[in-house]
């Protein structure tokens, strides 16, 4: 692409919708509120307090207890959907697009199904699945001889955040899956068939060929996921109420920062530590993105075909 | 190792009748070229025998084994793709070192193999870049290179030297002469150019629209072509065709080559002697093709060795030397 | 493609893993159909059994067709998915092809910007929307939610857009410039067509979550005339109890209409669609 | 010209009632204004109300959450102040304590309900297993023990996932009896009582037995979950409130009988407590526009024929009426009836004390539920509240 | 309209400097042929022209207006890629119309001048498929297709027969020579074809590394080429470069072409005459090149009319003619 010196209004017309449009109705509004963390109120009023909020956030135990807890649940909901979400979902992209794969349209919609489900649908129906006391996931045990294995799971701290995360990488495998086998559909036939001359084929050729090649497109889905985990909310919010039990053992940042912000139950809503709490998670994750903008997607190397 | 046979492959996409019909042997050893003109079904033969389109009917088979419907990573086959084909994020080094990789070569040996591909191919100085940062001709010679790295028993190069210059391309050529005699290995050629097919070939296929036209040795087919297709496309230019009938012969065509007919300045008479005038004149170098238009026979080139000079639009005459002629009936065929 | 290259074992592998995917995927979908036809006692008393002739009971499906209006409902819904589709795709698209195409200064922090709107939930904005749109009289109107969606989705179309964008041959577009075309028509009619897997693998994205939204709904158009699917059947949903069988029933209905986009939109996931472009 | 009035609300169960008995009778006696009922979900309630009533959006009646959530929206100036209306003479002081300013000068909700805490109980499964409802907790425990013998039926249904159930219709279920009602809750509110003192943790102390009584893998048991092992006949008794009298009618479809029993006291004889908690009342949105006739309806609401016609069709729902109501459902006219014998008092962490963070009602759920799951002993659990209250509550310092 | 100039251009990808200083005029009308070897920037230069890769430092000028910050469509260039460059999404109707249906031409008139593109790249039948289903050739002649449907002021070509075979690409040489007459546009042409460049060429360009080494009419590169470069690239098979001193010669290289030298079969002696022994034959048909090892000379090339027979190892002598030698110091330049 050659560099024009003239003006290049077409850069201009091409950002300008979508920069309006978000600009407008996302970027001001959210920073409008975010803005609230700088605030606070005092015998009614709004007094400014400049960084007094974050001061309690991090320095009060009571509030940065469960601000770490939050982060450090996060973390793990995060880290479990690195570890299976985007594996399953890259292995099943790559199964989906092997040529000539009968019924593959099929599998690639059923697998995509639950991606569609609504929340509470997917909380009913888990929590149904997994009570004990309904029998489905005991009885499916009971029927292979695992039945001892069987716990309450969304009721043990231990385990309640593990299964929370599973469940969603049940119902969200379909995003990478897609994404991935939409990067997969763009490598050209010829440089596959050059690696099945070269002897190069099945996993070999997963691993050396269409994986480097699929690079940025997993980059993009580590990001999404990344950032899809720091907001989560509806999930547990569903299937564990705001005040993600069992003891906090399901809190993160997004139920906490729901909490807070819109208030629970008798608790009162507190845009200012909300937008507190917002702000800190925002630079959470402008923190990862940024990294990923600068460090990693750089560093991608991506191919025109 | 190495032998080929081909018996009534067909190949359609979808309606299309792509090859419709082919029988072929490639001894072990051999070197085969496919020549034909463009579109004709070069590519989508060799293709098949690689394994990597299926064969609509009949059998593909190496060493007397069918191999229809062995996968290509194994049927021992390297080939050069006419598009390339390069992987995009390797080097040129790992471009050509990942079959030998992938076959557990030891790394020392594989760096050796590439680099003497590469210093072959005058690479050595662009080893270590991306596909993406070479010209055109530098991406057909890295496909070159990872075709010869490996040892197989079956070479398939699809225009392998379209992109190179002519000193590039002679020396290649040469290298993959010595490679067909140094490894012994069948090598499968298709090719547009003259020398290349000529030089290389200890047999020559002629295809036209998915059928096998002729099939021989280089000389043979140029000395004895079976009909006019084949006749005009070995040989560059062209044979010239001319009306039997007004030269008082019995057959439909006459084909003389450009380098069979003679030339003289001026317009004169006679049985073998065609007066016309020239069209234009193509000076090569070292020889010079005239365009002469003829009333009886249309425009009918001469080639000539080193320089000469006829003036445009000047009369001329052409002296045809019958010995040299072919004779064709009204179908094309050759009448021997 | 080769029969050749279709070895058995590897695809009776590839058919294994993914039908046990599939079953995985599919059995707590086949719960939820099977129970939405169920009455509540059958529901609970076995959860995993078909319906039988005794526990068969359409009531779910009655007492949704019997409450509000919900073929409106669904229209409404169908009509902010598919108007916020359509801007965000298109939007997204220029977006991420300024973006992807021309090197310019601030490119980089241009693409930040646009991706700071995944990074904090938009719920957080919802006053100042609200105030925008009391401001602007859209309150209760399916073009708050239009805009609203809109916005919410453009970072996330821009951000998968771009990096596929970056993937389409710049000999191509050489050629369409070569060929006269302005920027605006090599948008349009190169790169567009060329990126439709992206285009649907965004489109379906960007849908899901709009389908299912509740809270701007809530918010923005709670009138009759203008509730979605899901906030229609959030009436089912009670302080202390929630009529399931009437939930599964609108909810389950309410996948038709995504599936059906998803199963359009899925058609677009089309191989080898830059094949024969270059060398 | 009609006026029509939205009026906000988390009851969306109660959208038929509305639609079909309440409504009619207002707009049948008062032409000219119309009435829409506009309910959003539940949990999302309150957000949804401060969003809109911020951004002014929101409608021109406003069902209002007992305590700190209105009061929060009348200091706000979002709900209009309705000390003066005609009605509020209907409502004794309690009833209007939950929509009034802290010093009780201003009202600004006509009250409309109240609930109940108790037991409800399988009347079916007590006959057959020769049982009586228990009044005392000794009693109450060797039911529960005999059933669990029988191991027909789980003793009680109850889950913690939830945890609200551990902490309303556990804690708060059968608290009163330890703290005796309104004393020990204003004492609290006064710091004169800690909540580490015994009349708080005694009630723990219960809760921590029931584990042994609660279904399999009740850790993971939902509130729906409980509701369907109760009204399946699974489970014999069901800890709860009187809101489930309607919801439970119709599940059990007549396939056994209900009875109810208050919360058992600690030794025969002790005077009894119940909770009988202030709920649900109507507010006006300060900014509507149409204060008269929002007025009009607020006054009808707090008349009794609304009483009337509300606790008859929301059985379990307690009017906070002045004037008797005529109750038609027998297991309400049953908790009703222990309004006569027992001290009410409301649900202790509700007015003041739940103002600050953390938040004590929320700590309280979550102590709850530890508690009944075992993972935190009483003793712990209380003295995190205490600390918990005590770190921003002056008088508790 | 038309008049390229180039001053001073040069071109670094990164630190890699591609095109190291290029100054070229081109008239009007003019037929420009470069060629050189694979990798030495004629692409790159192509596409500077295009406008389609910015210029590092100098200037690119069309009729005299400097042209460096204009963009591509704005240019009135036509191309044909060296890859092709082909829109796989449109048919090869489409692919060649776009370009006019984006000048508003009218529907019929497109239609008409596809028409015509494709019945002359022998595309008629074709004109329905995407490139995915088109051999190689054919795609190529689509993307000669997209170029010559216009009607611009400069048209650049990069390599654009390569894939044909020779039949086609005689007569598509012979098209584009026809479009040049007619059009009067102004051309610039990139092979490694000897005979395109010969006979299409106003003006060869020959490039090497990014430099231009000489610029000059076919037969004059070929008779007076300055350098051993230009030599040994005009002219195929390469010219023989002979050891001077041995022949008792002042210069250092003497250039033969294959053409000039004599061959004769057994040993002979004389001050012009070299013995040697034949390495190997090449028997093209229409000649026959023998490769010949001499003792003071290395490997030399003749290259004879007509078919001959040599046998291998046989001792020959070579004539040579030095009047038709050229002499070249140590440096590889010409001694005139
Ligand atoms: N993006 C790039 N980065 C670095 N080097 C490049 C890049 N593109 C091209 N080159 C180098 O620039 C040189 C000139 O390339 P160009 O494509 O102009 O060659 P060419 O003369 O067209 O060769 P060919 O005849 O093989 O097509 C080559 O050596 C190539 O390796
Ligand atoms: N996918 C396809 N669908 C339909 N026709 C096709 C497809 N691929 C190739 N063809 C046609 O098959 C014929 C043979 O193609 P092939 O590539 O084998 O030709 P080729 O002999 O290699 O020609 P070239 O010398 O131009 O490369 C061509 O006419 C081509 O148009
Ligand atoms: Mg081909
Ligand atoms: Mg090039």
């Amino acid at each position: 692409m050659a560099q024009r010196k003239q003006i290049r209004w077409h850069i201009a017309v091409f950002l300008a919708p979508a920069v309006l449009v978000y600009t407008a109705i996302m970027i001001v509004p959210l920073f409008g509120t975010l803005n609230l963390s700088l605030f606070n109120l005092e015998q009614g009023n709004r007094v400014f307090v400049g960084m007094r909020n974050f001061a309690t956030l991090f320095g009060d135990p009571r509030w940065s207890e469960a601000f770490w807890n939050a982060l450090g649940n996060n973390t793990w909901f995060f880290v479990v959907h690195m570890l299976v979400q985007n594996p399953i979902g890259v292995m099943l992209a790559a199964l989906l697009s092997s040529p000539r794969l009968r019924g593959a349209a099929f599998y690639r919609t059923a697998i995509f199904i639950p991606t569609i489900l609504s929340f509470v649908i997917v909380g009913f129906v888990w929590k149904l699945i997994l009570s004990p006391i309904w029998g489905i996931a005991p009885g499916m045990l009971d029927a292979v001889g695992l039945k001892s294995l069987f716990a309450p799971w969304l009721g043990k701290e231990e385990y309640a955040l593990t299964t929370l995360a599973l469940i969603s990488v049940w119902q969200f495998v379909g995003i990478p899956m897609m994404l991935i086998y939409a990067a997969m559909l763009s490598i050209p036939d010829e440089v596959i068939e050059a690696a099945e001359m070269d002897g190069v084929t099945g996993w070999a050729q997963f691993w050396k060929i269409k994986l480097p090649l699929i690079l940025p497109a997993i980059g993009i889905i580590s990001i999404l996921t990344f950032v899809g985990n720091f907001n989560a909310f509806d999930l547990i919010y569903v299937t564990q109420g705001a005040l993600a039990g069992p003891d906090f053992s399901t809190d993160i940042l997004g139920t906490f920062l729901y909490r807070t912000f819109f208030g629970f139950q008798l608790q009162i809503g507190d845009p200012h530590m909300g937008a507190t709490i917002a702000t800190a998670m925002f630079g959470i994750i402008l923190l990862g993105v940024c990294f990923y903008l600068f460090a990693i997607q750089r560093r991608l190397r991506r191919y025109q075909f | 190792m190495g032998a080929l046979t081909l018996s009534q492959v067909t190949k359609s996409f979808g309606k299309t009748d792509v090859i419709k019909g082919v029988d072929l042997n490639v001894d072990e050893g051999e070197f085969c070229v496919f020549v034909g003109p463009s579109g004709c079904g070069k590519s989508t033969l060799l293709r098949m025998i690689a394994g990597l389109e299926d064969v609509t009917s009949g059998e593909v088979a190496l060493d007397g084994v069918r191999i229809n419907d062995l996968p290509p990573a194994r049927r021992e086959i390297a080939m050069v793709f006419q598009s390339y084909a390069l992987y995009p994020h390797l080097s040129v080094r790992d471009n050509m070192g990942l079959a030998l990789k992938q076959a557990g070569v030891a790394k020392a040996e594989i760096a050796q193999a590439t680099d003497r591909a590469g210093a072959m191919l005058a690479l050595d100085a662009l080893m270590e870049r991306r596909p993406a940062e070479l010209s055109g001709g530098q991406r057909q010679r890295v496909a070159i290179g990872r075709a010869i790295v490996r040892t197989p028993k079956l070479f398939l190069f699809d225009e392998p030297l379209s992109n190179l210059d002519a000193a590039l391309r002679v020396q290649t050529r040469i290298e993959i002469a010595r490679l067909h005699r140094d490894l012994g290995a069948t090598m499968i050629y298709v090719t547009h150019d003259q020398v290349e097919a000529m030089t290389l070939a200890d047999k020559i296929v002629v295809l036209r629209a998915g059928r096998v036209e002729q099939v021989g040795r280089p000389m043979d087919l140029y000395n004895d072509p079976d009909n006019t297709f084949v006749a005009g496309f070995i040989g560059s230019p062209q044979m010239n065709f001319l009306n039997a009938g007004r030269l008082g012969l019995s057959s439909d065509k006459l084909g003389i080559r450009p380098e069979h007919l003679g030339l003289d300045h001026g317009a004169s008479a006679g049985t073998d002697r065609i007066p016309g005038r020239v069209s234009h004149v193509e000076k090569l170098g070292g020889e010079t093709l005239v365009y002469v238009n003829t009333q009886d026979h249309g425009l009918l080139t001469v080639r000539m060795f080193g320089e000469h000079d006829f003036a445009v639009d000047g009369a001329v005459t052409l002296r045809i030397d019958p010995a040299r002629g072919f004779h064709f009936d009204a179908e094309g065929r050759r009448i021997r | 493609m080769s029969l050749a290259r279709h070895s058995a074992p590897r695809s009776i592998a590839a058919h294994a893993v993914l039908l046990a995917y599939t079953l995985i995927a599919l059995f707590p979908v086949f719960v939820i159909v099977v129970n939405s036809f169920k009455n509540r006692r059958a529901i609970f008393a076995d959860p995993l059994a078909l319906p039988s002739a005794g526990t068969f009971d359409l009531i779910g499906y009655k007492t949704v067709l019997a409450q509000g209006d919900f073929l409106q409902y669904f229209l409404n819904s169908m009509t902010v998915t598919v108007a916020s589709l359509f801007f965000v795709l298109l939007f997204g698209a220029m977006a991420a092809f300024a973006l992807s195409e021309y090197r310019f200064r601030g490119n980089m922090l241009m693409g930040l910007y646009l991706a700071l709107g995944i990074m904090i939930p938009i719920r957080l904005g919802t006053v100042a929307i609200l105030q925008l749109m009391v401001a602007s009289g859209l309150v209760n109107t399916l073009t708050a939610l239009i805009l609203v969606y809109t916005a919410q989705g453009l970072p996330l179309a821009v951000f998968i857009l771009s990096e596929f964008m970056r993937g389409v041959s710049a000999d191509l577009k050489d050629a369409g410039r070569i060929d006269g075309l302005s920027e605006y028509r090599i948008f349009f009619r190169l790169v567009l067509p060329l990126v439709r897997p992206a285009m649907a693998t965004v489109a379906v994205f960007t849908m899901i979550p709009i389908w299912n939204d509740l809270w701007f709904p809530l918010i923005l158009a709670p009138s009759e005339a203008t509730k979605t699917i899901t906030l229609g059947s959030q009436v089912f949903i009670g302080q202390f109890v929630t009529n399931w069988n009437a939930v599964l029933a609108a909810l389950g209905l309410a996948i038709v209409p995504v599936l059906v986009l998803y199963l359009i939109f899925s058609r677009q996931l089309i191989r080898g669609i830059t094949a024969g472009a270059v060398k | 010209q009609d006026v029509t009035l939205t009026i906000e609300s988390w009851r969306n169960d109660d959208l038929a009632i509305w639609q079909e008995k309440i409504i009619p009778a207002f707009e049948a006696a008062n032409p000219g204004i119309k009435i829409v009922f506009a309910p959003s979900a539940p949990a999302e309630y309150n957000a949804v109300l401060n969003s809109k009533l911020d951004a002014g959006s929101a409608g021109d009646l406003v069902t209002c959450r007992p305590f700190d959530a209105s009061l929060e929206l009348f200091n706000k100036g979002k709900l209009a102040d309705l000390s003066d209306m005609a009605a509020m003479a209907n409502f004794s002081d309690v009833a209007k304590s939950a929509w009034q300013t802290d010093d009780a000068a201003k009202t600004f909700c006509v009250p409309m309900a109240s609930v109940i805490h108790g037991f409800i109980y399988n009347k079916a499964a007590f006959e057959q297993l020769g049982l009586t409802p228990p009044k005392t907790e000794a009693e109450f425990f060797a039911v529960l023990d005999k059933i669990k013998e029988d191991g027909t039926y789980i003793p009680m249904a109850m889950g913690t996932n939830d945890q609200w159930e551990a902490a309303t219709m556990g804690y708060q279920n059968i608290g009163p009896n330890y703290w005796h009602g309104e004393e020990g809750r204003k004492a609290l509110i006064a710091g004169t009582q800690k909540l580490t003192d015994e009349p708080w943790v005694a009630p723990f102390r219960q809760l921590a037995k029931w584990k042994d009584y609660l279904g399999d893998g009740f850790e993971a048991q939902t509130y729906p979950d409980s509701q369907n092992l109760f009204t399946l006949g699974r489970a014999a008794i069901y800890p709860t409130g009187s809101w489930e009298i309607g919801v439970f009618g119709p599940q059990i479809g007549g396939a056994f009988e209900m009875g109810a029993f208050p919360p058992p006291v600690p030794a025969d004889g002790d005077k009894c407590y119940i909770s009988d908690h202030t709920d649900i009342a109507m507010g006006m949105n300060a900014a509507t526009k149409h204060p008269e006739e929002a007025k009009k309806f607020l006054e009808w609401v707090g008349s009794s024929e609304f009483a009337t016609l509300y606790a008859n069709a929301l059985p379990g729902f307690f009017s906070l009426n002045s004037a008797p109501v005529e109750m038609q459902d027998p297991l309400a006219k049953e908790f009703v009836s222990w309004r006569e014998t027992c001290e009410p008092t409301i649900r202790s962490t509700y007015q003041i004390l739940s103002r600050g963070t953390p938040n004590l009602e929320n700590e309280t759920w979550n102590a709850s539920a530890n508690v009944i799951k075992g993972t935190e002993t009483p003793e712990d659990a209380a003295k995190r509240l205490q600390e918990g209250l005590a770190s921003w509550y002056e008088p508790q310092k």
